[in-house]
């Protein structure tokens, strides 16, 4: 499996990503410059956290406008499987990759440390190493993690089983818990937890180890089996 | 503000405008001596920057020779933007502090944030890969409304700046005194890791080879703002407003990027940040660091407002920018490698055989200065010393000798002091996690990062007990020292080296730099017996507000080295039954301890000793212990002594408690600050051959699975409290303090 | 030059923690008659006149300065100004 | 009831990283007309009448609202709005 890590400018848990897919998966991993990249080249695309662009004006807003998210709609339709990590899932927000909008977290302060996670979909291709209602342990760090979205999209979300993870103990203000959604046809996953920070038990846990392994067992399924 | 054209050199010198720079009638005399004439405008303002204590040390000096400066281990000590430190395997740690505590006094969120970057700015400009962020904070008591807005504000700097460049903040400290609530301290320290060969020097070497300015514009902020930090803090300081600077963190993540990929060009001839005094030091010191001078065209350097004089040009603090000089002829390769990431990069000048620092504004030559003059010729003062009238009395007072008659209370209570009470409040705010190296975030007592790739680990902290070194400088001084290495120790790691941050009052008053010699004496004879030397440093003078004088407050921050991934050890008790020792015997020593203040508000009598002998040896022993493998968690006694040392090992996710027992007066036993002790725990199994590496260990108890913290004396209860109850007190009191109405 | 004044506000039924954060601590200082606030933003956009500037500002808006999910904006013109 | 619509912008000279970072992406997407960027706040205090609101109103943007340091306010009111 070849993974694109790509890097914005202001991405900076992108060698964090690159790492966990590399060292942790043990999978071929690239650190892609955002500009000049060609996505159909790979065969999964992590989007890292950080802060694009210096988070200016709202997070991810200014890096969905870069020409890589028309590449990446493209790598979507084709069932190409995007992870989007934090910042990654506010760029997938705020290119409509997935519905919502992330809001300052409620008590307006950026929070760092592990929360525990429900597993709601151990059905998508990034969870089924997981069992269904399993509670698993990772960090977060965000100033801007409190999903939103209206009454309308959470029952289509909850109609096609688009919830994947949702906080135990909500820390931020998510409406309905949610920590992370899949897009209809559950290739695109968008999480503010970080899984790629939880690989390793050297640094506190690898929970989120199970999430790029699950990725790469679906795909070698779909892809390389399948052919 | 001042204003440049119009002011010629005759009136400079007629008005005296020089003083308002902070320049004396004697500096000025030297000056005009050095150039053989009157300096302009321009030039006197350089000259005023650069004279400045922030930047040329004039007071400072003389104390700082004091310091051990070498060692096997010291690659490069103080002198370039940051010491550097071998660690095995062709690699190096580079680190330093900085102060910003004038700015964040006066703007608190941009003061600590542009605090930051700076700091980062000094590691990244030697080559190094910034790894870690630390920061020292010092406010008044939590009672006043604009100390919780600095609190709150200055977190919320270090937070936003931190985060979004993608440094992780693993540690720090902070403690409440009233002498700091009209002048906080913000020290922040960076840490960063570097190849050696892939060192950096902030040099202009070669005969015409081109400098290059990159990053962002200057605009007019943070104009003298080098001179600003030379100065006390009054209501004045209020007018002088248009110092602030904001900091521009996304503009500093592509900076790192940027300069890291340029390290490996080998047209890069040299490197340096723009810190305090902006252009003019960055560029002075590079040539007269290289034996060459330099000559900039000033029409040329990127300008964010209009109109800009020289002189603003010159001094003005403007964030995230760098200094370059590549060789002539391939300034297009690095120019590619900045446009990558959007940022300019302007060639604006050369490296020249005269030894002059040249500017050229408008077809002009505005400044013809002697490059040399500007850091070698600055003046060097000997300020008289004398030993203030306080010390003489604390030094005769009888022993402080307090009787506590409710010790669970008091521990509640010591608890709940926010300098002991828990930072998660703080420390939740900062990215302790990116970059995927952080062993040990905040809440041990040393932070500890992996190096990637190699079986070993850089163990990190900031300390600085000021309450001794009121009392007694030298003897405080020591214990600082002492205290970072004691956190490293406990984490499982050996000390390498330090770097202080040195924060006292004005310097003119004698009293206050007789507490900074004897504190430099004190934290140089503890890094001479501790191996380890000083290799960087700052100095912030004038730390007063309305003629008060903050604690001296020399704060250390030191790294260590561990050998290997096995032996990093944490404060927390791990598994019911294993032994808990008391390694060091206890004396009744209060002066300046926590429980003084909780009972008298104040301060007074005796620093607690500590003997420099028994702390290297102890600390020897206890590093091989943990080498060994024979110890299960590792604390340092501190703030609060031995009853605050045994809650803070059972705070962790474990539920753990503890049977203890002691002998002797019960508030001395728990609460005395003795120096040089530790608390252990070691599996049974291993006490025989634990005793044999530590002989002054003392069994006090076990660790229990009740969840109760239980102190017994002669078969009696002394404290028997639910360990998540005052868990839960610790915890909450900081936010609760934040809270409560002024 | 044109000076386009944009004003960015949340819809109505978005959360609004900033806004609630902000009436909180106006209510601590004892401003009681604060019944509300809602934060928003308001930018200042310098432009060059040119033929089909209004729809490019109206494209501006709809594409990067708002989030149509959760907020609304307006905008008005300011004429021939100097920067 | 009032509605207070207050601006808060950045004083001159002060550096504006955010309306920096918007005025590139703009300039990226085409949108080379914008010559410069300020991002400020928008703030919308609904309040009770009273007497000595028009000092209340000066005093929270003095004290709380606005950074007297690096910014600026200037607000409008809107008499007898229904929240
Ligand atoms: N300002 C701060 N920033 C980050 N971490 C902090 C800060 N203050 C305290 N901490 C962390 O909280 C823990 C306890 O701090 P402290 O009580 O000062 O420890 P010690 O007494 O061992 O020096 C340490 O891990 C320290 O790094
Ligand atoms: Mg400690």
């Amino acid at each position: 499996m070849k993974i694109a890590v790509i890097v914005f400018p202001g991405s900076n848990c992108d060698r964090d990503m690159y790492h966990a897919a590399k060292d942790g998966l043990g999978a071929n991993a690239e650190l892609v410059w955002y500009e000049g990249a060609n996505l159909a080249n790979y065969d999964a695309i992590l989007l890292p956290g950080g802060f694009s662009y210096g988070d200016y004006l709202r997070s991810g807003a200014i890096a969905s406008t870069s020409d890589i998210v028309t590449q990446l709609k493209i790598q979507a339709d084709k069932g190409t499987p995007i992870l989007g990590v934090c910042n990654g899932f506010q760029i997938l927000l705020e290119s409509g990759l997935l519905p919502g909008a992330m809001l300052r977290n409620k008590n307006l302060k950026f929070m760092c440390h592990f929360e525990d996670l429900v597993v709601e979909n151990n059905q998508t291709m990034f969870t089924t190493r997981y069992k269904e209602k399993e509670v698993i342990s990772l960090p977060i760090a965000h100033g801007e993690g409190n999903y939103y979205c209206d009454e309308t999209t959470l029952a289509l979300l909850k109609a096609n089983n688009q919830i994947a993870f949702t906080y135990a103990n909500n820390p931020n203000g998510s409406f309905e818990n949610i920590a992370g959604i899949v897009n209809q046809d559950g290739n695109v996953l968008g999480m503010m937890p970080h899984p790629e920070r939880a690989v390793e038990a050297l640094l506190g846990c690898d929970d989120g180890l199970k999430l790029f392994k699950s990725m790469l067992e679906n795909w070698r399924e779909a892809y390389v089996a399948g052919a | 503000m001042l204003q440049a054209p119009e002011i010629t050199p005759e009136l400079i010198e007629q008005d005296k405008v020089y003083h308002e720079m902070g320049l004396t009638d004697q500096e000025y005399q030297s000056v005009k001596k050095i150039l053989g004439r009157r300096p302009n405008f321009t030039e006197i303002g350089i000259f005023s920057v650069m004279w400045s204590e922030h930047c040329s040390y004039k007071t400072s000096k003389p104390l700082l020779r004091k310091f051990p400066t070498e060692g096997p281990q010291v690659i490069q000590g103080p002198g370039e933007g940051a010491g550097v430190v071998d660690i095995g395997d062709g690699q190096a740690v580079v680190f330093k502090v900085e102060s910003h505590n004038h700015p964040s006094a006066v703007e608190p969120y941009q003061g600590a944030a542009t605090g930051v970057g700076g700091i980062i700015r000094d590691i990244f400009s030697m080559g190094a890969r910034p790894i870690a962020v630390l920061n020292s904070l010092r406010f008044g008591n939590l009672t006043s409304g604009r100390v919780k807005y600095l609190l709150e504000e200055i977190v919320h700097g270090i937070a936003g700046y931190g985060n979004c460049v993608g440094v992780p903040t693993v540690g720090g400290e902070i403690q409440f005194d009233a002498c700091y609530e009209g002048n906080p301290l913000v020290n922040a320290m960076c840490v960063g890791i570097i190849d050696q060969k892939d060192m950096q020097k902030g040099i202009a070497a070669g005969i015409g080879n081109t400098v290059l300015y990159v990053g962002s514009k200057t605009g007019r902020d943070g104009i003298h703002g080098a001179t600003f930090a030379s100065e006390d803090l009054t209501e004045d300081s209020e007018s002088r407003r248009s110092n602030v600077q904001v900091g521009d963190p996304f503009m500093e993540k592509l900076l790192i990027e940027a300069c890291l990929e340029v390290i490996h060009s080998e047209h890069l001839v040299g490197m340096q940040d723009m810190g305090a005094a902006g252009l003019t030091s960055s560029a002075s010191e590079m040539a007269s660091k290289a034996g060459t001078g330099m000559e900039m065209n000033l029409d040329l350097i990127p300008q964010r407002e209009q109109g800009m004089t020289a002189y603003e040009m010159m001094l003005s603090e403007s964030q995230e920018r760098m200094l370059l000089v590549v060789k002539q002829g391939h300034e297009q390769e690095i120019i590619d490698v900045f446009e990558k990431y959007g940022l300019e990069a302007v060639a604006v000048g050369h490296v020249i055989e005269e030894k002059q620092f040249r500017l050229l504004h408008k077809g002009e030559v505005v400044t013809d200065i002697p490059v040399d003059s500007l850091a070698e010729d600055a003046p060097v003062y000997h300020k008289p010393s004398k030993v203030p009238a306080y010390f003489e009395i604390f030094q005769q007072m009888e022993e402080y000798e307090p009787n506590v008659t409710d010790p669970g209370e008091m521990l509640r209570t010591l608890l709940q002091q926010p300098t002991i009470a828990s930072k998660e409040y703080v420390y939740d705010q900062y990215d302790s996690m990116v970059q995927t190296n952080t062993v040990l975030a905040p809440g041990s007592d040393a932070a500890v990062l992996r190096v990637r790739g190699f079986d070993k680990a850089l163990a990190m902290t900031t300390d600085c007990n000021s309450r001794y070194i009121y009392l007694d400088p030298e003897t405080g001084g020591k214990i600082a020292v002492a205290e970072a290495a004691r956190n490293i120790v406990c984490s499982g790691a050996k000390p390498l080296a330090l770097t202080d941050g040195l924060n006292f009052g004005n310097p003119d008053k004698p009293e206050n730099f007789w507490q900074m010699e004897k504190s430099v004496d004190g934290m140089s004879a503890a890094s001479l017996r501790l191996n380890t030397p000083v290799i960087s440093g700052n100095v912030s003078l004038y730390n007063e507000s309305n003629g008060q004088a903050i604690f001296p407050t020399p704060i250390v921050g030191m790294v260590g080295l561990h050998d290997s991934l096995e032996h990093i050890t944490t404060s927390f008790f791990k598994n019911e039954g294993d032994l808990i020792y008391l390694i060091g015997e206890t004396k009744p020593e209060f002066g300046g301890s926590e429980l003084q203040n909780v009972l008298e508000g104040k301060y007074f009598g005796k620093a607690p000793m500590i003997d420099l002998e028994v702390e290297a040896t102890r600390q020897e022993a206890l590093l091989t212990a943990i080498q060994t493998g024979l110890v299960v968690s590792a604390h340092d006694l501190a703030e609060g002594g031995l009853a605050v040392a045994l809650a803070e090992s059972l705070f962790s996710q474990l539920s753990f408690g503890c049977a203890v027992e002691v002998t002797g007066d019960n508030t001395t036993a728990l609460f005395s600050e003795t120096q040089s002790r530790f608390l252990v725990s070691v599996k049974k199994e291993n006490q025989a051959q634990f005793e044999q590496i530590i002989k002054d260990a003392t069994v006090i108890g076990n660790v229990t699975n009740t969840g109760q913290l239980i102190v017994k004396n002669d078969n009696q209860f002394v404290i028997k409290e639910e360990v998540a109850y005052i868990q839960a007190l610790w915890k909450g009191a900081l936010p609760c303090l934040l809270k409560s109405k002024a | 030059m044109k000076k386009i004044m944009i004003h960015i506000t949340l819809k109505e039924g978005v959360l609004d923690p900033q806004g609630k954060a902000v009436q909180g601590s106006l209510n601590t200082l004892g401003y009681d008659a604060v019944q509300e606030v809602r934060v928003g933003k308001y930018m200042e956009l310098f432009v060059e006149e040119s033929a089909d500037i209004e729809q490019q500002i109206e494209d501006m808006c709809a594409k990067l300065l708002a989030n149509p999910v959760i907020e609304n904006y307006q905008y008005t013109v300011e004429e021939g100004v100097t920067q």
